[in-house]
């Protein structure tokens, strides 16, 4: 199934002929009865991993089902942050693997997912901060990860829409800086991943919901669709914001609450913001290539399956993003959305086998989940290949909970809250 | 006894009795601090029989049993806080003797009285315009017919927890709030109230 | 912004309330006798359901009291509230309706 | 000289001219005048350049779906971005200019990019701009730029905006007959009713037109009936009121215009607020929000002078102002004839009306063919002529198939052309509350299906077009809706009006033209804010991208500052027939809050500057600030960090406290430290629940150190508590985890131990703390107490009395956070600063200092106390603190007994607490700084561990560190390494304790 490549010369031969000739992206193929591995979640994740799996392992033979359209979930309703500036060792190497790969990603897929790594500021606003940021910004070094110290003055150079006046009612002490990480076109990421799996024969296999899994002797053999049944050696279940529910109908648990996170954007406005700025207090705040100013939040304080969201969260970041930029008071927002996070009890990504052989399980993943699509899927896809975890995803297993080896980023990041 | 001048109200360092006048002229919000009332919390189960009745002799009153309601006798006002817990205001302000008598009078049965007088201070909030500033940042509903003359509830009033009572005559709202969100909480009120033209009054 | 009838104050608007997760969760009797995983399932695991849930809020802005919610996470309609050490009410499953994505 | 200026009706007030500049040139207009309807009476034809292609643009509407009027409106603290000419009413000096264009909209640089348009199709970004990777960034920076309309403001806002909660039994949004009969209704009945209508006037459509209500003049009506409303003290109208969102609960919020109108304020501020945000709780809720013509999609359907035929009437009629001299009106239904009868009626000429059907038929239809105008059936406009302003049409007619032309063009001179393709009801909020839309075949709409809150949509927003039926509607809405609220008042009867028949409308999703979509030099937008056009959806379903919200994303239809009002259903309809699908069967994206842009400022409200987090302050807060200390925040209080003299800086300051307190005697504040008071019989049963240890044991007065873990075996919180008498206990928690700790018991009490007899009640702010520290503390203490023993034997360390301290009632504590012969005198709040005062008075003798937290800190970490978010931070067992001296062996269980056996918990290799002493003793470790075992040459290098607290120490004379190592207890006396940035210090592990290891000064 080859794919005419994307470049500045197809576009302008295809101009001559009004644009007539482009093919489509990717196939709608109908099911076939049995594939060797199916990926269940045509998200940001389950086409990486599908992508991988083709690509890094030569499994072909793969489809990925949605209940919508792909690209639908998380990856359509994210606010596009890329980063590694986590705190543990084993955040790091995971996340960092996946920013090493959002560099390249564009040219790997001949799908322009327009990264672009401006940087992100993580601002410091108190003595807590200040340690925190240390802590962090040590910690990536040691690991070989970019990362830098600002001073408010740095900061106000990078981000002068920052107000750095030590009178201000939330003081911006300084700051932490990763250049390598930025912002990506989010749709883009998933189409780049969906056509370029589909050019390698796996089978994009859209408005197929998942009903359920036949398991024999403690084995998966296939999944129940509304399309009918599908068999499969394999079976990936990678739905962010609704893994709880396939779990529930494979007949096991998981320490994974579902919640809404909001996000939202401003009219579009010439380009004032040139990072990524991002406080604790919270709210995360970048200027996307349309002009809008895209903020993202902390998630809803009940679990929900809804992509809305309520007003509080919104009055709330909003009064945080204005006090510490002061110049978004006049624009105005244009749109609000939700998005349904799997939140993991330690806020850690759960990777790995699942209580079925045969089954393995990639969520959890909260907000850290479109920074992590390519190197979430490429871990991942070796895991499925392999049937053995790579060395990444290790520490991510869904074991670490009985034994209480947990990778808590929240408690110690110094958003801990003793008693939540 | 400590001289009672040295016992400082949670807004002394405003110098509210400077500003307060007599007369509020056509100010829509008119504020005060409420500083000199004792205050008494007092727990035990609302099902107890015994338990309201040896109250009801200490008090001379009956305490409130319906939600968001008020009881008052002379000296001392109790307000409904929850199934097992009431608020006594008390006058004058020094609570101990009243949690001493009702202690005393609670012995051998599952309930308990503490003073709380300094744990909260009153801020009185009056004039035409006293519903639509609460309504700023309070979001109970309260209109007269939600909210009726002698009611009490505790809510949020911007970022402070909050009792609030409107007072029988419906002129004035008394506010308890934490001692230490009163100096937040006065400051919110001036500036919610400013497009009304705020007033300050004595207590 | 749900409007949650708190069993002891009446309808307040959902700012005033805390959500404590889900409810009916036993601690386990002997938790020496039991493996880690069982005690893991007790800590960590939840049901998170798509749909009827039953879990526990407070009221902590007003009387601090907690109380059992029956909410569909979907819809965000509340089925019932009822007392801590009160049954779960019997309801039916919701058809997931009303999800404007 | 308003060219285009009636000369008679409208509501403007001609008697009060006002003047205001547009890209720098002056202009007049009237009071009542929007923006939009000002330039078009001074003929303005050209008043902005598009997104993407840069092509000049006109007035399409006169409401919020306005895609083209886009404005940098004022300056300073007041300018705005992106502000709709639509929407902006006129006020003397008002200073606009057009958006994303320069150096004007007449002469645009950008439009350059017009001419490549033939290499911009949907998407194109994504299939280039890849090579070589280095030149991304400059790519960006070029689309970027190119991107965005307005310019966000540089000063800050001069404006402030205010916040307010509501209640009523009915929110009504609109105020047009539907709206208004509603409020009607439901006023009559008694309801407590909100009318919000995002214009300055309300009356809705009725504005617009010339209908009779009751056989009179509507306007007659509106005025009679918001007097009536008016006169209702439970009623409450809204003009210039919003209704932005649609929540759960039927809770919704309304952004009231306070200022915008009168311009920048002198007074702006808290006191003269700009806009006010309702946050509205309705027991029902009507929606009578109208709807929105659809423009037609045809050739160059975008050129300045093509308007939308109901904005022409809202101009000629509400205004006075008309689009030009002579205009075609082109339409597929019959609502556009009555605006050739206004454009007649105004002096316009109306060579033609151009009609895709084969047959009107309607009254109105009928009217138009009595006065003589030429009606062009089964015709389409097939070219427009002007780019800059519109010269003239061509028409053809259409083949039978619809697909093609039947004919050869001709040509008509005219310079606007009033568009309509039929009428989409604003479904905006319905679809918000989570209703399902359905779709109209007849009208070719969505309209309002099931309802899934308490709600109703009444008149055009819900498919009823006709003004009988709105006021029918609106009327049964306002009735039902009180109905539900339990009122029984009379709600009168519904106005009535005249029913006018009107004929079918023909769906053309795009009306064929001289060549086929995509392939000639003209362009068919369907989504005019976006540069959207029939080609590019016809491309995104040729790549695949057919699901609507593929083809919307990939496209961008819809994604504007409109949200699509205009383009969203067109270009919908677009996808349809390129799918060959039916528009139910392709739907829509989903409709997101808010309707119309909201400021973040009125978002934020007060809850800015001073006013964005209540800063708690203690007793003695005055007395901080006058001594000039230094304040740092824990949580929302206010705490002196510490006390510089003149000429010091805080090292100084805080070495100087630290001796005092080492060497004499430190005061300190401690009001901020939780309090629990804890009485009942079953105190201790819930202590030995909460805590490690055990408590059966302590005896009436005195203290014990207890640690709280959670269910996983984590520390969450640690503190002493006392035992002040029989069932009556009193816990300390840390400042940050008062309240947290409080509900974290409370929460057991409550759901697990239903049968323990405890009352807890938070005494935090009951009580101010006068700490006391340093081996002198008796001395003091003992001038100002007479009826406390305080000799050792009597009040030893780790108990509590009671007395009078300064003749004040006061609880003392004998317990130490410094390691020094400490009390903590609590004294009722009110008290605090007499006490404060007459300590600091007797405690001159004792050279008294006052010491913040800084100092604490040190003095401290000197004795490896902890400090929650430093060494506890939710990731640490009592275990690996080494408190394992505090777990009772002998209770069966504690909250989180069972996690501390976990494999992971027990291994040896987890990170212990351990002491850090650098070599060098001069050098602070930054805290955070990573702790190495082997150091490399270069990164990657492993760390084991972190340092989480580091001070020098002044008594000690060298720095001091506190770290969570891996296995740290085994290694102490082990050398290890922390880079730093600019060197790497060599460290010796030790035990976590620098001073007094036998406890001898707490014991003095």
């Amino acid at each position: 199934m080859p794919r005419p490549r994307y470049s500045i010369f197809s576009l302008a031969r295809n101009a001559l002929a009004y644009h007539q000739n482009w093919t489509e992206a990717w196939r709608s193929p109908a099911p076939k009865p049995h594939y060797k591995v199916i990926i269940v979640g045509a998200g940001g994740h389950g086409l990486s991993t599908a992508y991988y799996l083709a690509k890094e392992h030569g499994i072909t033979d793969v489809a990925v089902l949605d209940k919508g359209w792909l690209g639908g979930g998380n990856v359509a309703r994210n606010t596009t942050i890329v980063r590694s500036d986590y705190l543990f060792g084993e955040s790091i190497a995971l996340y960092d693997k996946s920013l090493s790969m959002w560099h390249d990603l564009s040219r790997e897929l001949n799908f322009n997912t327009m990264f672009s790594p401006r940087g992100i500021v993580k601002l410091i606003h108190n003595r807590d901060g200040q340690r925190e940021a240390e802590r962090r910004f040590n910690a990536l070094r040691l690991a070989g990860v970019d990362s830098e110290m600002l001073t408010p003055l740095q900061v106000k150079r990078l981000a002068p829409m920052v107000d750095i006046s030590p009178g201000a009612a939330h003081p911006v002490l300084g700051a932490t800086l990763q250049r390598r990480g930025g912002i990506a076109r989010h749709d883009a990421v998933a189409w780049g991943y969906a056509r370029a799996a589909d050019a390698l024969g796996v089978d994009m296999i859209q408005h197929c919901e998942v009903t359920g899994f036949r398991i024999e002797g403690g084995r998966v053999k296939g999944v129940e669709t509304v399309q009918g049944f599908i068999g499969a050696d394999a079976v990936a279940l990678v739905p962010a914001g609704h893994v709880g529910v396939l779990a529930a109908k494979a007949g096991f648990r998981l320490p994974i609450e579902s919640v809404t996170m909001q996000a939202m954007v401003s009219e579009p406005v010439k380009p004032c913001l040139d990072t990524v700025v991002m406080s604790p207090i919270p709210f995360s705040l970048s200027q996307s290539d349309k002009g809008e100013f895209v903020f993202g939040m902390s998630t809803e304080p009940y679990n929900s399956y809804s992509q809305r969201g309520t007003l509080p969260h919104i009055e709330e970041i909003s009064a945080n993003a204005v006090s510490v930029l002061p110049g978004l008071s006049r624009l105005r927002m244009l749109r609000k959305w939700g998005g349904v996070l799997d939140v993991s009890r330690d806020v850690s990504p759960i990777m790995g086998r699942t209580p079925v052989e045969g089954m393995y399980v990639n969520c959890g993943w909260g907000t850290g989940g479109f920074k992590s699509i390519p190197g979430s899927g490429w871990a991942f896809s070796h895991m499925i290949a392999q049937d053995r975890p790579h060395d990444l995803m290790l520490p991510f297993g869904l074991d670490r909970f009985a034994a209480g080896a947990l990778i808590d980023e929240h408690a110690a990041s110094g958003s801990f809250e003793a008693f939540k | 006894m400590p001289e009672r001048y040295l016992r400082q109200s949670a807004l002394a360092h405003l110098g509210l009795e400077s500003r307060a006048v007599d007369d509020p002229g056509d100010a829509g919000l008119v504020l005060c601090e409420r500083a000199h009332l004792g205050k008494v919390g007092l727990r035990g189960d609302a099902g107890d029989k015994g338990f309201l009745d040896a109250v009801a002799k200490e008090l001379g009153f009956a305490l409130p049993l319906r939600p968001n309601t008020v009881a008052a006798g002379e000296d001392v006002t109790a307000f409904w806080l929850g199934p097992n817990e009431w608020l006594l205001a008390v006058i004058p302000y020094e609570g101990t003797p009243l949690a001493e008598d009702l202690d005393k009078a609670l012995t051998g049965l599952h309930a308990g009285a503490t003073v709380l007088t300094d744990s909260r201070t009153v801020i009185g909030v009056s004039g035409p315009a006293a519903r639509d500033v609460l309504a700023k940042g309070c979001p109970l509903d309260l209109h007269p017919s939600a909210f009726p003359s002698g009611s009490c509830a505790q809510s949020l009033l911007a970022k402070a927890d909050v009792l609030i009572y409107l007072h029988e005559d419906g002129g004035r709202f008394d506010l308890y709030v934490p001692r230490s969100y009163a100096d937040y909480l006065w400051r919110w009120l001036e500036d919610a109230g400013a497009e009304y033209g705020v007033a300050v009054s004595g207590d | 912004m749900l409007l949650i009838e708190c069993p002891f104050c009446g309808p307040r608007a959902e700012v005033e309330f805390r959500c404590s997760g889900e409810g009916h969760i036993a601690r386990p009797e002997t938790p020496e006798n039991i493996s880690d995983e069982a005690w893991a399932d007790y800590v960590y695991m939840r049901t998170n359901p798509k749909g009827l849930h039953f879990e526990r809020w407070m009221h902590q802005h007003g009387c601090r009291r907690w109380f059992c919610v029956a909410r569909d996470t979907v819809t965000h309609k509340i089925r019932a509230i009822y007392k801590l050490g009160e049954a779960k009410p019997a309801l039916d499953e919701p058809k997931t309706e009303g999800e404007g994505a | 000289m308003q060219r285009n200026r009636l000369s008679e009706g409208g509501r403007i007030d001609r008697s009060r001219p006002l003047k205001f500049t547009f890209n720098g040139r002056p202009y007049e207009g009237f009071a009542g005048d929007t923006l939009a309807s000002a330039l078009l009476a001074n003929d303005v034809r050209v008043v902005g350049r598009s997104f993407k292609y840069h092509r000049p643009r006109g007035i399409v509407a006169a409401g919020v779906e306005e895609p083209n009027a886009l404005v940098q409106l004022g300056e300073g603290g007041f300018e705005e971005a992106n502000a709709r000419a639509t929407q902006i009413e006129l006020y003397d000096g008002l200073d606009a200019d057009s958006v994303n264009c320069w150096p004007s909209p007449d002469l645009d640089f950008g439009a350059i990019v017009g001419r490549f348009s033939r290499l911009l199709p949907a998407g194109f970004y994504y299939k280039t701009f890849m090579w070589p990777p280095k030149l991304w960034m400059t790519y960006e920076h070029f689309i970027r730029r190119a991107a965005g309309l307005g310019k966000a403001p540089k000063a800050p806002d001069a404006d402030a905006y205010d916040k307010r909660w509501a209640h009523c039994d009915v929110l009504v949004a609109g105020g047009g007959p539907a709206g208004l009969s509603a409020a009607l209704a439901a006023g009559r009945a008694g309801a407590r009713v909100i009318l919000a209508d995002e214009q300055a006037e309300l009356g809705g459509a009725l504005l617009n037109g010339h209908e009779e209500i009751d056989d009179r003049p509507g306007l007659d009506w509106v005025a009679d009936t918001l007097d009536e409303l008016r006169a209702m003290p439970e009623v409450r109208l809204l003009p210039r009121g919003t209704v932005a969102s649609y929540y759960d609960h039927n809770f919704l919020a309304v952004y009231e215009r306070l200022t915008d109108h009168l311009g920048p304020q002198a007074d702006a501020g808290p006191g003269n607020p700009r806009g006010r945000l309702w946050k509205v709780r309705a027991k029902q809720v009507v929606l009578a929000t109208g709807a929105h013509e659809r423009p037609l999609v045809f050739a160059d359907n975008d050129r300045p002078g093509i308007m939308l035929a109901g904005a022409v009437c809202a101009y000629l009629n509400r205004y006075g102002a008309r689009p030009g001299q002579a205009g075609v009106v082109f339409t597929n239904n019959d609502s556009a004839y009555r605006t050739a009868l206004d454009m007649a009626a105004a002096g316009i000429a109306v060579p033609a009306i151009v009609d895709l059907r084969p047959d009107p038929g309607g009254d109105a239809v009928q009217e138009v063919r009595e006065r003589g105008i030429e009606i062009l059936a089964n015709h389409a406009v097939v070219s427009v002529a002007g780019a800059k302003g519109l010269r003239g049409i061509e028409v053809a007619p259409i083949d039978p198939s619809g697909k093609g032309l039947a004919g050869d063009p001709r040509r008509i001179a005219c310079d606007h052309l009033a568009v309509s393709g039929g009428w989409n009801p604003a479904v905006h909020l319905f679809s918000q509350s989570r209703g399902k839309l359905d779709f109209d075949t007849d009208l070719n709409c969505f309209v309002p299906g099931q309802s899934f809150q308490a709600e109703c949509s009444a008149g055009a927003c819900n498919g009823t077009f006709g003004l009988a039926g709105c006021l029918a509607e609106g009327h049964a809405a306002g009735v039902s809706a009180a109905e539900a609220t339990g009122l029984t008042g009379k709600p009168g009867k519904a106005a009535s009006a005249a029913d006018r028949p009107e004929g079918s409308i023909r769906h053309m999703p795009t009306v064929p033209g001289k060549h086929p979509v995509g392939r000639g030099k003209a362009k068919h937008f369907v989504d005019v804010q976006n540069d959207v056009t029939a080609a590019d959806i016809a491309l995104a379903v040729r790549e695949g991208y057919r699901s609507v919200e593929h083809a919307k994303r990939y496209t961008t239809l819809g994604m504007g500052p409109d949200q699509g009002k205009i383009g969203g259903m067109t270009g919908f309809a677009a996808l349809a027939d390129s799918l060959g699908a039916t528009m139910p069967e392709v739907g829509t994206t989903t409709f997101r809050p808010p309707y119309t842009p909201v400021p973040f400022g009125a978002i934020a409200g007060r809850d800015v500057g001073a006013l964005a987090d209540p800063a708690r302050t203690t007793p003695m807060h005055g007395w901080h600030v006058s001594a000039g200390a230094v304040f740092d925040s824990a949580g929302q209080w206010l705490l002196p960090d510490h006390y510089p003299r003149e000429g010091e800086d805080r090292r100084v300051a805080v070495r100087r406290e630290c001796l005092a307190v080492r060497g004499g005697v430190g005061i300190r504040d401690g009001s901020t430290l939780g309090k629990i008071d804890i009485q009942g019989p079953d105190a201790v049963r819930m202590l030995d629940w909460v805590y490690t240890n055990a408590w059966g044991s302590l005896g009436v007065g005195r203290c014990r150190y207890g640690v709280m873990l959670g269910e996983d075996g984590m520390v969450m919180d640690d503190g002493v508590t006392a035992r002040l008498g029989e069932d009556h206990y009193l816990m300390h928690t840390t400042t940050g985890n008062a309240a947290g700790a409080f509900w974290w018991m409370e929460e057991w009490l409550q759901n697990e131990w239903l049968d323990y007899k405890v009352w807890l009640t938070s005494v935090t702010e009951k009580w101010a703390v006068v700490n006391i520290a340093g081996p002198r503390a008796r001395d003091l203490l003992a001038e100002l107490t007479r009826d406390i023993d305080l000799s050792n034997d009597a009040f030893p360390h780790m108990s509590v009395r009671s007395g009078r301290v300064a003749e004040i009632p006061a609880r003392v504590f004998r317990v130490s956070f410094t390691g020094e012969l400490s009390y903590e005198i609590n004294v009722a709040a009110g008290f605090g600063l007499a006490l404060w005062n007459a300590v600091m008075l007797a405690g001159q003798r004792f050279g008294i200092t006052p010491f913040g937290t800084e100092a604490v800190h040190v003095l401290r970490a000197e004795k490896g106390y902890l400090a929650a978010g430093q060494e506890i931070d939710g990731t640490v067992t009592p275990l690996d603190l080494g408190l394992d001296w505090a777990i009772s062996k002998k209770k069966a269980d504690f909250l989180g007994k069972r996690s501390l056996t976990r494999s992971a918990m027990v291994r040896e290799d987890r990170k212990q607490l351990v002491g850090l002493l650098t070599k060098e003793p001069g050098i602070v470790l930054p805290e955070g700084a990573q702790i190495v075992g082997e150091l490399r040459a270069a990164p990657p290098i492993p760390t084991i561990g972190h340092v989480t607290s580091s001070y020098y120490s002044p008594i000690l004379g060298r720095s001091i560190a506190l770290a969570l190592v891996e296995g740290g207890r085994a290694r102490i006396g082990e050398t290890v390494s922390l880079p730093l940035r600019d060197r790497t210090v060599e460290a010796e592990l030790t035990k976590p304790l620098f001073y007094d290891p036998e406890g001898e000064r707490l014991h003095a």
